[in-house]
């Protein structure tokens, strides 16, 4: 049996890049690139190695403003079928519980044309991190809710069973869900592919479908903003720890420094010299 | 060339840019926009991820190839005034050139950021039906009867076909090397530049430099910028942020064993400098070679089913900071070239010749032939600027105003302008002595 | 470009005294940018011995704008943090006199990326 | 009066997550503001509830809702919810407060859904606001670059998780009983999802959660190798090695060392940075270390601004230098051992 998969991506931007002005204790976001959300490329490999594996199709999904065409259109250079954009300015302002009302009416669209088995995320996003929206996928659409996959183990794609081991805390589990599925995935989970030519070319080509509200069935007071339960507060600088006393080695010795920052712990009441502790 | 069992993906294009820099952008737009089909393959997450320059567009040539950029591109500042200081041992001579038409339309020049500008250009030459394939690094090309068919990808079945390839790879010619049109790269004719932005609030700068709201200032330092270390410095402003940098001949840099950023932080310590960077914090930074071989150090520019342009052809002005602008027209050329190649339905050296002809005729090699006899800087006439600044002024204004003279017909200009203003001997002999080493 | 042009590159008067460490580090600078290392090095020396016996400066320590090249004096090797190579090619155009440095670029999607350049 | 504030007690067998108890420390703060009570929820198949049930009380819950059914053991996502939403619709807690776990994540943002209430993960800091009485959540987002104060305005419960070690372990108060609410909630017979198995991590594996002293590198260890020194020092001092994402990207170490944004929070009596040049991502993991001593051969890494001590040189003569001094000392302390 043939799988279709619907992969949620984000496009977010990229907070390895993201600086604070050390003046204004106020986030630069001028020039920060946005990037296809890190997790959410293991969640594609994931859809295309099962695709491999057992054939089917596979719709990527995204919700953003229209640029975030351009995280789709890499997707799609990876051999994702189809993608489809969820852009309105209805959309806007959104928590994950109004994200995910929205991609859920989105997903129940895509599941008219073809039947959905897998719903798979990235574990969270780098922006947001929070790793909501996929479980809350899954209860929307009452689907097995499988999250944090390090290792997918197997599909038996006739019996509708998946197998996934998941990483916890204290050690790992392997579980077994009935489709369709719900899954959220981990950068342990699997080794992101170097898309072929051909492919990434073929992408450039492609369509990518564009949906506003009036395309799903939603009712606007639960999109957006309007149908967010939190709201932000206020936004402020991490408060910053003191510099403390610095020491420049070359001004003595390595040895001397050694000792001199051994000292001050000992004042500190921290010492090392009880034998093997 | 046996291709093996990598059968060539036959995305039936017309042609294949290698780099999505200045050069390689303005050939795919011009490509496209002529009905080429045309890929473009660059190995940066985006068309400009990879590049670096000092940060000055021109209007004029940038307009050539995308007429009234200024309404959509991601530009900085307009450039109203321009400085020119000449720094031996502590002194400084400064030289400035300003003017209000340079802020309005068309303007002269702009200060930007490659990395956006670049993909902002990319997304033209996309919307104008360009393949842009990003992330991809082409390793070698495909030959076919001693012809450029195709390029060789790293990816997995990596290889495309087209009937033309334009390298535009940028200052390392790697490909260009394998095409065997490369002279090969030698210390004496390449420049490191190393280069920091610095923010700095909008009316600091426009403070600072002087400047009406929202223009901008750039400053090319020449001489000594540094305690007896020979080198160029460069100060632009963008919108809320400074770029400075400076260049170094690699020889210099290695014969000495010094350090690129050494350099670039003593340059920082200037007071000259100092005063206009206070208080600013750091945002990047950044590295790249010039080519600054000039005519000498161009690699032969075309072959069967191949063209080269921009820095990957050593296509720099070196004094005058005008690299973008001939990569800009090269790629430009080129495209022009093969799309009468595709006319023509020939894609041989004899036809690809035409490139030749076109740079030949315009100011790209013209300037460069004329650079071919830059003497080491003008540091002989320090009074030069200070003696004669309404003169220095109109120098300047040429100097610094890009259109399509070439500085050949410039110096003719000038010389008129200063023979009109009645010169002595003397003032003459400065003003062709400094027109050798600035032009 | 003869084979003793590309050993000696402009012939260059080369300043031959041992090898002092670079007195500025630009580990602050490159924080600035973003890197998205491959797994296999780009870079690599081409003959050991050059840098032991011939290359008393060691060059590339200074001329690589990245800090990239170190000496370690204990395996009298230069070992290259690839990971933070900012990709402009002075270790092939001379930055390295002896022209002992072999560069690639790296793979296409990985590397340095500039966000103003 | 408002409706308890809960913490729901995540655990395998008898066996609790040290967080759940961290939460029912702030659980009993935020109670006293709000003029309510701190609750434990126990979810699971009933037979072992009494030793949790205990704990909880110890720890200073006021009410345990245990709720028992065989499908809630192993936990599974889907059971759990549906029993945890059922709970908080009947007895319409203020506030849901869960660990920032692999289990607490998950089962938060299904019960967060079910009950389309606003929920707010990874929470650093917790109060209730004196005026309007909303609970203030503060996170860090962007990559840990900026904290934001979250509220749910007009939804109930307010819902947070809260990554462990954040909030130290309240003192235990041995003995200390409470009220017990115990319910069967009527789940499906047939689950979807089923656990197979349970591997428990190695014994050796690194536990950065819980060291008293960890020694961390970045990339300017510059390669693998040299990580063996740091181990070195790492046993000298008792502790275990952490790793920037820097030093993790290239393949140094494992993720498992991964101290910061996108690895593990610690908060370890003593805090050596190696060659880390203090990369936001990499403070908002370990900032809340007791002492921070940071070696880096740049001045002005950023590491030094929150570095009690900084010692400014070459990392590959410092850290040896430690070694050689910490063994020093012990042998000193041998000696005067000795001659006693």
């Amino acid at each position: 049996m043939a799988i279709h998969s619907v992969v949620c991506v984000k496009q977010v931007p990229d907070t390895t890049q993201v600086r604070i002005d050390p003046d204004t204790g106020s986030l630069i976001r001028a020039g920060i690139p946005s990037v296809i959300n890190p997790f959410d490329l293991h969640a594609v490999e994931a859809a295309l190695r099962l695709r491999d594996e057992h054939g089917g199709t596979i719709t990527a999904l995204s919700m953003g403003p229209p640029q975030a065409e351009e995280s789709l259109r890499k997707v799609l250079g990876f051999g994702v079928d189809r993608a489809v954009l969820l852009t309105d300015r209805a959309f806007a302002g959104a928590d994950t519980l109004a994200t995910t009302y929205a991609l859920a009416a989105a997903i129940r669209r895509i599941a008219a044309d073809q039947p959905v088995d897998l719903v798979i995320c990235g574990k969270q996003s780098i922006d947001g991190d929070t790793g909501q929206v996929g479980p809350g996928l899954a209860r929307r659409l009452d689907l097995s809710q499988v999250t944090y996959i390090c290792e997918l183990e197997s599909l038996d794609s006739d019996a509708g069973i998946i197998r996934a081991w998941r990483q916890l805390e204290n050690g790992r589990e392997l579980l077994e869900a009935r489709l369709p599925a719900a899954l959220t995935i981990t950068e342990t989970c699997n080794r992101i592919r170097y898309a072929s030519l051909p492919d990434m070319i073929a992408a450039s080509d492609k369509a990518i479908e564009t949906w506003g509200m009036n395309e799903i069935e939603v009712e606007r007071d639960h999109l957006g903003l309007k149908g967010s339960p939190t709201r932000v507060s206020k936004i402020f600088a991490p408060p910053v720890r003191q510099r403390g006393e610095i020491i420049i080695a070359a001004d003595s010795s390595p040895a001397a420094a050694a000792a001199a920052v051994m000292d001050r712990l000992a004042e500190r009441g921290i010492t090392f010299d009880e034998g093997d502790g | 060339m046996n291709l093996g069992d990598r059968k060539p993906v036959d995305g039936n294009f017309d042609a294949i840019v290698v780099g999505g820099g200045p050069a390689g952008l303005s050939a795919t737009y011009t490509l496209a926009g002529g009905g080429a089909r045309v890929a473009l393959i660059e190995r940066g997450d985006w068309p400009g991820s990879k590049n670096m320059m000092g940060g000055l567009i021109f209007s004029q040539p940038t307009s050539e190839v995308v007429p009234g950029f200024w309404k959509q591109a991601p530009l900085e500042r307009p450039v109203t005034r321009r400085e020119m200081w000449l720094t031996t041992g502590d002194s400084v001579l400064k030289a400035a050139y300003e003017s209000d038409d340079f802020g309005a339309e068309p303007y002269n020049s702009f200060t930007v950021f490659r990395s956006r500008f670049d993909k902002w250009l990319a997304g033209e030459a996309r919307a104008k039906g360009a393949v842009i394939i990003t992330e991809t690094l082409v390793e070698d090309l495909l030959w076919e009867n001693g012809r450029v068919v195709g390029v060789r990808t790293s990816r997995p079945e990596g290889d495309l076909e087209a009937d033309a390839v334009i390298i535009a790879e940028g200052v390392n010619p790697f490909l260009t090397e394998k095409a065997g049109l490369s002279r090969g790269v030698k210390a004496d004719s390449m420049a490191l530049a190393v280069k920091e932005v610095l923010a700095l609030p909008k009316e600091k700068i426009e403070d600072r430099f002087n400047l009406n709201e929202g223009t901008g200032a750039a400053y090319e330092v020449v001489g000594e910028i540094t305690g007896g270390t020979p080198g160029t410095g460069f100060i632009y402003t963008n919108k809320d942020t400074v770029s400075i940098g400076v260049g170094i001949i690699l020889k210099d840099l290695v014969t000495r064993a010094g350090a690129a950023y050494a350099l670039l932080e003593r340059f920082k310590a200037q007071p000259q400098v100092q005063r206009l960077i206070a208080g600013a914090s750091p945002r990047e930074y950044t590295a790249h070679l010039i080519p600054e071989g000039g005519y000498q150090g161009m690699p032969r520019l075309y072959g069967n089913g191949v063209l080269v342009a921009g820095d990957a052809a050593s296509m720099v002005n070196a004094v005058n900071t005008e690299g973008a602008n001939l990569a800009l027209l090269s790629g430009r050329m080129a495209a022009q070239t093969v799309l009468r190649a595709m006319d023509c339905g020939s894609f041989e050296s004899l036809t690809l010749s035409h490139y030749g002809d076109l740079l030949n005729n315009s100011l790209v090699i013209k300037d460069l032939k004329q650079y071919q006899k830059v003497t080491p800087f003008l540091s002989s006439h320090p009074h030069f600027f200070s003696l004669y600044p309404e003169l220095a002024s109109a120098v300047l204004k040429e100097f610094l105003t890009v259109d399509s003279l070439s500085k050949a017909d410039k110096l003719h200009l000038i010389t008129r302008l200063v023979r009109s203003q009645q010169p002595t001997k003397k003032l003459l002999k400065d003003l062709y002595d400094t027109w050798k080493a600035l032009s | 470009m003869s084979d003793k042009d590309k050993k000696n590159p402009g012939n260059l008067p080369y300043d031959n005294r041992p090898w002092i460490p670079p007195a500025h580090n630009v580990t602050a600078q490159l924080g600035l940018v973003k890197f998205t290392p491959d797994d296999t090095s780009h870079l690599s020396i081409k003959d050991k011995k050059v840098c032991q016996e011939r290359c008393r400066r060691k060059f590339c320590t200074h001329s690589c704008p990245a800090q990239v090249y170190r000496w370690e004096e204990e395996e009298q090797s230069i070992s290259i943090a690839f990971e933070g190579c900012l990709e402009c090619g002075t270790c092939r155009s001379g930055g390295c006199p002896y022209d002992n440095i072999e560069m690639r670029y790296p793979r296409g999607g990985f590397g340095m990326q500039y966000r103003y350049g | 009066m408002a409706g308890d504030v809960w913490v729901v007690i995540e655990h395998e067998g008898e066996s609790a997550a040290n967080v759940s108890w961290e939460l029912l420390g702030i659980a009993a703060r935020l109670a006293g503001d709000l003029d309510s009570q701190p609750a434990a929820v126990i979810l699971g198949d009933g037979d072992n509830s009494d030793f949790l049930t205990r704990h909880a009380f110890s720890y200073g819950a006021a009410t345990a809702y245990v709720a028992g059914n065989k499908s809630l053991t192993p936990f599974t996502a889907g059971p759990h919810s549906q029993a945890l939403a059922a709970l908080a619709r009947k007895y319409n807690p203020e506030i849901i407060l869960l660990g920032a776990t692999t289990r607490g994540r998950d089962l938060a943002s299904a019960v967060a859904t079910d009950l389309e209430t606003g929920l707010t993960a990874d929470c650093t800091e917790l109060e209730v606001d004196p005026e309007s009485g909303l609970l203030r959540q503060t996170r860090p987002a962007f990559g840990g670059n900026i904290l934001a104060t979250i509220i749910t305005p007009g939804h109930r419960p307010q819902m947070a998780t809260v990554r462990p070690g954040v909030f130290p372990l309240p003192q235990a108060a041995a003995g200390a009983t409470g009220k017990v609410v115990a319910s069967k909630p009527r789940l499906a017979k047939e689950q979807r999802v089923h656990r197979l198995q349970f591997l428990p991590n190695p014994e050796e594996e690194v536990s950065l959660h819980g060291a008293d002293v960890i020694v961390a590198g970045g990339r300017g260890m510059r390669k693998a190798k040299n990580f063996i020194m740091l181990g070195d020092l790492a046993r000298e001092l008792g502790g275990v090695v952490g790793a920037s994402r820097g030093a993790v990207d290239a393949g140094w170490v494992s993720a498992r060392h991964q101290v910061g944004q996108t690895g593990q929070t610690v908060r370890p009596i003593l805090y050596i940075a190696v060659g880390i040049s203090g990369a936001i991502q990499h403070v908002a993991g370990m900032q809340n270390s007791d002492i921070i001593v940071a070696i880096n051969n740049d001045p002005d890494a950023p590491i030094f601004d929150i570095a009690d001590y900084g010692i400014v040189g070459d990392l590959f003569e410092l850290v040896p230098a430690f070694i050689t001094e910490i063994r020093k000392r012990k042998d000193g302390a041998g000696a005067r051992e000795a001659a006693v």
